[in-house]
């Protein structure tokens, strides 16, 4: 079972269709890279996945869970790292990773781990307010390694990272997708992203070319659409 | 209903409203205690009948449009068509029982138990359609509105449950509440309920047309919307995209 | 169950971000105070009105503050696009509700203690019956801050929000108002055995407003 | 006993003239949108 499978899917943005057709499929274990220009619907496409905008219509399974009826379930699952960061300001980093790891149901180890692993102890009390562009970045990347989930949407996670953290992040996709977790990043960075990405996709005018993995190419019988 | 149907029904309730002001301005004989005020009662009942009737059916709409097999987008159109004409009359209502009240109670308001809900209730529905302009598309506004026109409603009765037992408990026989204790003459009652039927036909006529006219626009913004998505595609590829 | 503990997590989330950033302490409940100063300014202290109208004072200064409660708590959603995070979380629509809810409750209940010593202090009101007092606060705090967060949700996301707030609220806790208030009077005035129906009415007001809550939140959550 | 035939006209007065109002607004606005969606076509 594909983790993500997405036919034709119609996302709008106020009135403007963000994505306007797109086919995309990702398997379990894939590092998938999302390259494209700016206004290309990258991260309309994530925040699809991850259930934050509606369908307008196509079809869009996440852990085959249909997005048009249900866009909760699939959520325990996935992380997604936006452009913010989804953290209170008035909380310090440790507080905002424990309530994140919480919610997920992971014990507060895990985000003191994850604390650790993205070098943000030192600012661990630290109010959000108080955190630099960088250290955001470092804390976008925490709350979702806190969730220890299975498909990690990553949008842009190589802007303003400084080499250290760089090198981080690629072994956390990397260990992830030995795991068999699965990876999907939309990034300006190629040369950093290519390293690491098992696949491209290119986002253009709110379609995907390539979407579709290989083996896939082929006519198909269309995903099992199970309407409850 | 067709277009000749439309026009004959509009038209007729044209004809029926004419009538009904002949009656009730000319016609029906000046009450005994209130004199040519009691005119005012004609128009005051069906205002306030059809602010209930119509938010009636923006609850009902509301509920349709939840349910998931009947959803579509008509009923939230209705809902809101519904709710609009329905502020219209309640605000009518509050003026009418604001006149009427003044020479036969001697204030322009009096703390009635009718009087209060509706004006709690003209406020409920001005929030829900002002909720319902904040929304770009009607996928946005459709669940949030639902919801708030069905807890407005489902708040009608205990307002007026609770302001009715709130006069009953601190202003007995203080409130000179004539409204139905009028003895009614049998041309009064005539009038009254011409008018009644012929407001409802003016409700049925004015929703049926708000929603016509919210559903071709609807229908534009989707048509805009087709137009958008093939833009969209084509500023990208000249040639047709091949699709795999 | 877990509802609850999420419920709980929510909860402590809120309060905790409230008791970092005191804007309940330094903002709102200054502001309920300074209108119950007004309204001392706007009524002739002199004539005896002011313990007589004490009820309904306290009640219409503690609804307006609610508002700045009920738009604070979702004010903190808004930054960092918090919202999509509570979202992507994953906890359950009816828990987040609860603890907004009962975080929103919290905070009223600070306030109402202080406006009580306020209407005590200010307007020369002596309190009596304490269990009727105690029982109608409680009830009426809860559909206040129910039905707070429900119509915060509504508006939440919207250009309009702070304004449409108010607009959608007040209507709708009329009921509210109009029982704590009688309640409140009966109870001050000695006839505490009129207080019961009304306390009964706001008891009804709440329960239907958490059942609401806990049905309309996790929907309205979703499409915000 | 009063006549109070003021109060009567204010609010028949006010009834049509706000009737008219919505009405006529409705009629102009129906009109163009039908305008509009035949041109389209």
């Amino acid at each position: 079972m594909p983790v993500v499978s997405m036919r034709s899917a119609v996302c709008l943005l106020g009135r403007f269709p963000a994505l306007a057709g797109a086919d995309l499929d990702v398997d379990e274990g894939d590092i998938l890279l999302l390259s494209g220009p700016n206004g290309a619907g990258k991260t309309t496409l994530l925040r699809c996945v991850a259930g934050l905008v509606p369908l307008h219509s196509g079809t869009a399974f996440v852990f085959g869970h249909d997005l048009a009826f249900d866009r909760r379930t699939a959520r325990h699952e996935l992380a997604l790292v936006g452009h913010e960061t989804f953290c209170y300001d008035d909380l310090t980093v440790r507080e905002n990773l424990r309530f994140a790891a919480a919610a997920a149901r992971r014990p507060n180890a895990a985000a003191d781990a994850a604390l650790e692993r993205l070098d943000l102890g030192r600012v661990a009390d630290i109010a959000h307010s108080r955190l630099s562009a960088g250290q955001r970045r470092r804390l976008s990347l925490a709350v979702a390694l806190a969730r220890e989930a299975r498909l990690l949407l990553l949008d842009e996670p190589h802007a303003g990272l400084d080499p250290t953290t760089r090198e981080t992040l690629d072994a956390i996709l990397l260990g992830a997708a030995s795991e068999g977790r699965t990876v999907v990043l939309a990034s300006h960075e190629l040369v950093y992203a290519r390293a690491i990405a098992t696949r491209e996709a290119r986002v253009v005018a709110g379609l995907v070319q390539g979407g579709l993995a290989p083996a896939t190419t082929k006519p198909e019988p269309k995903p099992l659409e199970v309407r409850a | 209903m067709s277009r000749n149907a439309r026009r004959v029904f509009g038209g007729v309730t044209l004809v029926l409203l004419a009538i009904t002001a002949v009656l009730a301005l000319w016609v029906s004989p000046a009450d005994k205690e209130q004199g040519d005020a009691m005119r005012l009662l004609y128009l005051h009942v069906p205002t306030a009948w059809l602010a209930y009737l119509a938010f009636f059916v923006t609850a009902l709409a509301s509920a349709l449009w939840l349910w998931p097999r009947t959803r579509s987008t008509t009923w939230d159109l209705l809902a809101g068509a519904s709710a609009e004409v329905g502020v219209l009359f309640t605000g009518l209502m509050l003026m009418l029982g604001s006149l009427w009240g003044r020479p036969i109670w001697g204030t322009w308001w009096e703390w009635d138990a009718r009087l209060t809900t509706t004006a709690v209730l003209f406020f409920l529905y001005l929030g829900y359609l002002a909720l319902r302009r904040t929304a770009d598309t009607s996928e946005q506004r459709g669940k949030r509105c639902a919801i708030a026109a069905l807890i407005a409603f489902a708040d009608v009765p205990i307002v007026h449950f609770s302001v009715n037992w709130w006069q009953t408990l601190h202003q007995t026989g203080t409130v000179f509440n004539p409204k139905l204790d009028v003895q009614i003459h049998g041309t009064m009652a005539v009038t009254l309920l011409l008018s009644v039927l012929s407001f409802t036909m003016l409700y049925v006529c004015l929703t049926l047309s708000r929603l016509r006219l919210a559903e071709l626009e609807e229908g534009r913004e989707q048509r805009e919307l087709e137009l958008a998505i093939a833009e969209r595609i084509a500023a990208e590829h000249p040639e047709p995209a091949v699709t795999v | 169950m877990s509802i609850l503990r999420e419920a709980r997590l929510v909860a402590a989330k809120d309060l905790r971000i409230e008791r970092r950033s005191r804007v309940a302490l330094q903002q709102i409940v200054p502001f309920g105070v300074i209108v119950l100063v007004l309204f001392a300014f706007a009524i002739d202290p002199d004539r005896g009105l002011l313990p007589r109208l004490a009820p309904g004072l306290f009640w219409a200064a503690l609804l307006l503050a609610s508002i700045l409660a009920v738009n604070r708590s979702f004010a903190v959603e808004e930054a960092n696009g918090a919202r999509d995070g509570l979202r992507l979380s994953g906890l359950d629509g009816a828990a987040i509700f609860l603890g907004k809810a009962a975080a929103i409750a919290a905070e009223l209940a600070l306030l109402e203690l202080v406006l009580g010593v306020g209407v005590i202090v200010l307007y020369d009101v002596t309190p009596r019956n304490a269990l009727v007092l105690f029982l109608t606060a409680v009830a009426a705090t809860i559909a206040l801050a129910a039905t707070g967060t429900v119509y915060g949700i509504v508006a939440a996301g919207l250009r309009v929000r702070e304004t449409l707030v108010p607009l959608l609220v007040l209507p709708a806790v009329t009921p509210v108002m109009l029982g704590a208030t009688r309640a409140f009077e009966s109870a001050l005035g000695g006839v505490p055995s009129e207080a019961w129906p009304w306390v009964q009415l706001l008891g009804a007001c709440a329960v239907l407003s958490v059942i609401v809550g806990v049905l309309a939140f996790g929907p309205l959550l979703e499409e915000s | 006993m009063d006549h109070n035939w003021g109060y009567v006209a204010a609010g028949y007065g006010i009834t049509t003239g706000a009737l008219l109002v919505y009405g006529g607004w409705l009629w102009n606005r129906l009109r163009r949108a039908q305008q509009s969606a035949t041109d389209g076509d």
